[in-house]
């Protein structure tokens, strides 16, 4: 049995059921109460749960993070919403020294079980402080963990798999895709972290991506389908832990590559997938692993402006094409 | 001058006493502008031709109308994104912020920053920035700035006055805490205003922050000289913050303001407002700013109605072409403004910068 | 309880009335086991022995003795990186604070954290904490923990209140801002305790912190009940923050302290004190908080020049002994530390967790 | 004519002359007046320039750090020194969303010449919050640049390159290597952004690094030397711009890469330059480039641990032998 729900009731199921099931997690972040949630993530959980469970804060995202890193010290389990990921730079203290480091100055003495959820990456024209893709930005830190759901499916089990977790996860959500539907199991379920997923088999050329990216993949395999180019497209699901071997075993393959990430090129999860990928496919790669990602330039507001710094199928065709060397 | 610690707006006897008629109607004019412009705005927005974010500043026109009176024009300013209103009170040609949201190569920014980054290099106006709390260390800096010229480098007394605009919401981001302890430990001319509309997105001020009810204590934990404004009122406003800025010009010192205002709008364009009562909402409307203004200019007798029709359609006219302008100017072409304006130099695939349309001929470099 | 603005510490009539000699005799010796662990810290420093920075505690052990005793020993406490003296008052057994030190396997961290790390989970310490002012934050959190699980998870009324220690320098971080902002807000129990010892590294609190001749002010900013107390003196300590704790924990309810003291030595191993006068030190130093205690129990009659020799030498033992544990317990082997409390569980290279010597036995998971 | 003079002194010469040329440069952080530098980075800079030029603030880096990019919009050119590169995260909003950002924001209106530099990498046995090597997590930003000097010469050549750029730049120097001394000319120079250097010719392998780990590199090739194999070691100098011409001409040569960054493997300069290298160079790499990082757990406190867990000649070497299969 299963229902059509949207992404953001997704992220609202899984919230609920595990604050159901443990009075030790809460959730907390501005606008999550009264307003039900800036993007209505949170709708009807402060009626459910009560103000002392889902707490609206000010406007104090180095604050609350940090405050939620003592409690989670403490043995509770903090969800803390960002209302954008894009506001977390004021944070990035707390939640990149803090939480995935105190296990380890502590000497395995506390934890920091909590989770950072919220939008990342371009919303649509918000301009160059409101698009945010941080997972280059914060993938480079040991310690924490860092998962990105592809669909309702995906936000629910995730997010279930990201609360019961007892390390800092990171689930970077993308505010595009909120609204679009998808089928959830009637009962219970979660996903475990560092397991890719294939979106679409192929034999020609592997494509890797994660999130919202993965509708363009799709598009431009499709795309490329009618031109005889089968590609498989992998969501990696999960950042930190990463899934190397279903990508290696699909290049294996395919003997090609291409990584897509949102995020800007420069030292981030597309460089690094590029480079493990080229050292445990050496042999099997019949050209260099291809790159795409927005364009080197903050995020301008302009719509088409906009729209060509951003992956698309357009891009993700041509590099595919490139790759096979049949552009 | 000593600090106020009354929350309670205290309205001088006579606001107007002192200023000529034709300065009263050129505030009447900017605050209709400012209306109009955001009226106009919201459509657009409706009908898809400004996206993003968009925040708009119907209700609190008084705010940045009478705080840009109370300053020189080359008194540097810097604002939150609600930023239409001041870069209009300062003067930026509506064509070119309306081109701005409509993400034309003709807007102020070029089409790069949209509604929430209005900059306006001629007219000391900052920005325009999102991250709430941000332009508040950044406004200490341009004082430090304006300062530094005059005294280090001149060799003269500080003449500026630097004016940094945040909304009640801003009181509790660390960065505020940081700029005001700065300022206040440098010496600083820079004047926090704190423009108090009782609201970020649906928080009210006092679920958000402590001592809502007496902003002042924010100040005096720095020592900073503040007051509190009824700023539906532009003549109140004025008359609020002119000693203030001329204090903190000629003794080098910072200020802080309780703006009292309200937005008469949502948040931004999608919000139902349910956090607060119609009841409220009318309570305010009824304190319109220039409604305000036109009856006093009435009682004046120099006023008629009229003349407020005229002034009225006149302001129509301008915004009409400045959207007509915003509609016709073109696109940016990805080609070429893309890589530009993200270094000033030219390397990689990085074509250097630009000025905007706004500013060609007026300054050849950022 | 209402806020004390004044600046000016006034010790009660008779701080040490009510308290058995057998309690203060506990204190001397607390704060002679932490004068005499950074003595032979200082001297481990210069063999190189321990390494990184390391910031000693001489000259303000009153404030963590006294503190730790106006509260119940199951009140979590978080501090800064000046954190050996806060470990030992919460009865952290010395050989693993200088095993921590000396990088061992044995210390409280395993040796990953060292001298700014001091972590003990029976003793509800938190640590130990290098940025200046992120502890504030977690501070709070820790408030919220403890009143959660009281209030929300087993339905009673709120039973514990946390400590906060921050450094003067740390007043002027925005962590701390927000984080007195929330815990006012949420009535959080946090007292948050500013160890004012006047410098942060060579700057004197003026120099970089407005209205440093009265903090009051930055608590008032948030509504925040506030105390000025003389940090040299344990008794008044004591005194002075026992009936704020019994108000915060009763009332569920932040505080503030201004805790005047002063470090005798230099910020850190490597500090020429050029920034101060050595008449100024010396001023201090006759206020020793340990002669200080060590007097009013000679004037109480029951403790004479021989108890206090027996007391010195027998903490001298202590502190010899842990230094001889600590010079013996085993180095961490990378190969099995290295990747391990990384992660609480294991995967790839990440070797999951475990509990350091000090808590075997008595807790299974972090 | 040439001096020997210590790295901390070349910065200080680099900020004295150019504070001499120009009136609109000036320097701020902690401790950088009265005291002279907590590393005596500005020692004698307040007898010479005074209190208004060279400014001890407080522990406020997010505050002075946004204060600076407010005095560089308005045309001056703040040097901005963090006492510890670390001690940035706190900052991270105003250095990453405004400095690199106001230029393309304002639409080419407003630039932001400013300096931010201090110490980054572990300083020995400083634990995990105090070692941070934030090159892998900044220079994923567009629109800033970012140099890591090498030796007394280049801190002081880069520096005033980076003061007269109209554009952000962050300096990354290593409070290891502050004491060293070397050569510097008589006369005033500057080195151009964007241009590495080799370091040591070679014909067997390219060896990639910037800042510190070149003398582990240089080490590691003097031993490697010593059974046959020949390195080139090539010191990036920037890494925004990165020159990867002279990286590609050398694996062109040698046919073997390794890339050694001191900062964490994931998403980090060291992917980035071996995915760039295996895309420019795919033809003529006779193994993939291979990479020596820190290891990807936080810094840890103990001698021994923190020895281990950073790059060193050891695992520089082993990495070379692998990469040229003579493992
Ligand atoms: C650091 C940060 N956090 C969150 C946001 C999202 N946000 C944008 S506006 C806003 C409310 C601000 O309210 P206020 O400061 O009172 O200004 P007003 O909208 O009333 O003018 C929030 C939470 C942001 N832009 N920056
Ligand atoms: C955010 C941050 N900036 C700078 C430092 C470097 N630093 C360590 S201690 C210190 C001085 C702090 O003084 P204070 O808070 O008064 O504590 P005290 O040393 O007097 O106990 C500074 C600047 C740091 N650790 N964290
Ligand atoms: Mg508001
Ligand atoms: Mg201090």
């Amino acid at each position: 049995m299963t229902r059509e729900i949207e992404f953001r009731d997704a992220l609202n199921e899984a919230m609920s059921e595990e604050m159901r099931a443990d009075k030790r997690v809460f959730l907390m972040g501005e606008e999550v109460a009264q307003y039900n949630g800036a993007y209505k993530v949170s709708r009807g959980m402060l009626d459910e749960f009560g103000p002392r469970r889902v707490i609206d804060t000010p406007i104090s995202e180095n604050g609350f993070s940090g405050m939620g890193i003592g409690a989670a010290m403490m043995g509770l389990r903090p969800i803390v919403e960002f209302m954008s990921w894009s506001f977390s730079l004021v944070a990035a203290d707390q939640i990149l020294n803090n939480a995935p480091k105190m296990l380890y100055m502590s000497g395995g003495q506390f934890g920091c079980p909590i989770v950072f959820r919220g939008n990342d990456g371009a919303g649509g024209q918000l301009g160059s402080t409101h698009s945010w893709c941080v997972e280059s930005l914060y993938a480079n830190v040991p310690g924490l963990k860092m998962a990105i759901p592809y669909n309702a499916y995906d936000a629910k089990g995730l997010l279930k798999t990201a609360i019961r977790d007892d390390n800092p996860v990171f689930l970077l959500e993308s505010e595009r895709l909120l609204s679009i539907t998808g089928e959830v199991p009637e009962q219970e379920y979660t996903i475990p972290f560092g397991e890719a997923i294939i979106r679409r088999p192929g034999t020609d050329c592997t494509i890797v991506s994660f999130g919202r990216p993965l509708y363009f993949c799709l598009e431009a395999a499709e795309e490329l389908a009618k031109e005889g180019i089968d590609c498989e497209v992998i969501d990696g699901r999960t950042i930190r832990p990463l899934d190397l071997d279903t990508i290696v075993a699909s290049v294996q393959k395919t003997n090609y590559c291409v990584v897509v990430d949102q995020s800007w090129s420069f030292a981030s999860v597309g460089s690094e997938i590029a480079a493990q990928v080229h050292q445990a496919c050496f042999d099997d790669l019949d050209n260099a692993v291809h790159r795409v990602h927005s364009d080197d330039v903050p995020a301008p507001y302009a719509y088409a402006m906009e729209q060509e710094m951003l992956p698309n199928a357009r891009k993700i065709a041509e590099a595919v094409r490139a790759a096979t060397y049949t552009a | 001058m000593t600090a106020t610690s009354t929350s309670t707006p205290s309205p001088p006897s006579d606001p107007a006493k002192g200023l000529s008629d034709a300065v009263l109607v050129e505030w009447l004019r900017d605050m209709l502008l400012i209306r109009e412009l955001e009226v106009r705005c919201m459509q657009a927005y409706q009908n898809r031709k400004i996206g993003g974010f968009c925040h708009v500043y119907i209700g609190q026109e008084a705010v940045a109308v009478g705080c840009t009176a109370a300053v020189n024009d080359n008194d540097p300013i810097i604002t939150a994104y609600r930023d239409h209103g001041h870069a209009l009170a300062r003067k930026m040609d509506p064509k070119y912020c309306m081109a701005e949201m409509f993400g034309k190569i003709g807007g102020c920014a070029k089409g790069k920053g949209g509604s929430m980054h209005m900059f306006d290099k001629e007219h000391h106006m900052y920005g325009g920035h999102g991250i709430v709390g941000a332009q508040t260390p950044v406004g200490a800096g341009l004082a430090f700035a304006a300062k530094y010229m005059d005294e280090v480098i001149n060799n003269k007394k500080n003449s500026r006055v630097a004016l940094c605009f945040l909304g009640d919401g801003a009181l509790n981001q660390g960065a505020f805490h940081e700029a005001l302890n700065l300022a206040g430990l440098f010496d600083l001319p820079v004047i926090y205003v704190v423009e108090n509309n009782g609201y970020s997105m649906g928080t009210s001020i006092e679920r958000g922050t402590t001592m809502a009810h007496d902003l002042s204590v924010k100040a005096k934990a720095y020592g900073i000289d503040n007051i509190v404004v009824d700023g539906m009122d532009v003549l109140n406003v004025y008359n609020g913050m002119k000693p203030l800025v001329d204090h903190c010009r000629e003794h080098s010192r910072p200020g802080f303001v309780d703006m009292r205002t309200y937005r008469f709008k949502g948040h931004s364009m999608s919000d139902p407002r349910k956090y607060r009562t119609r009841d409220e909402e009318e309570r305010y409307e009824a304190e319109d700013p220039i409604e305000k203004l036109a009856a006093v200019l009435r009682k004046r007798g120099t006023f008629d109605d009229a003349a407020f029709k005229a002034l009225a359609s006149d302001v129509r006219k301008e915004i009409r072409d400045a959207v007509k302008w915003a509609d016709e100017s073109p696109e940016p072409i990805a080609a070429e403004e893309l890589y530009k304006d993200v270094y000033v130099d030219t390397w990689g695939p990085f074509t250097g910068t630009s000025m905007p349309e706004m500013l060609k001929g007026k300054f050849e470099r950022p």
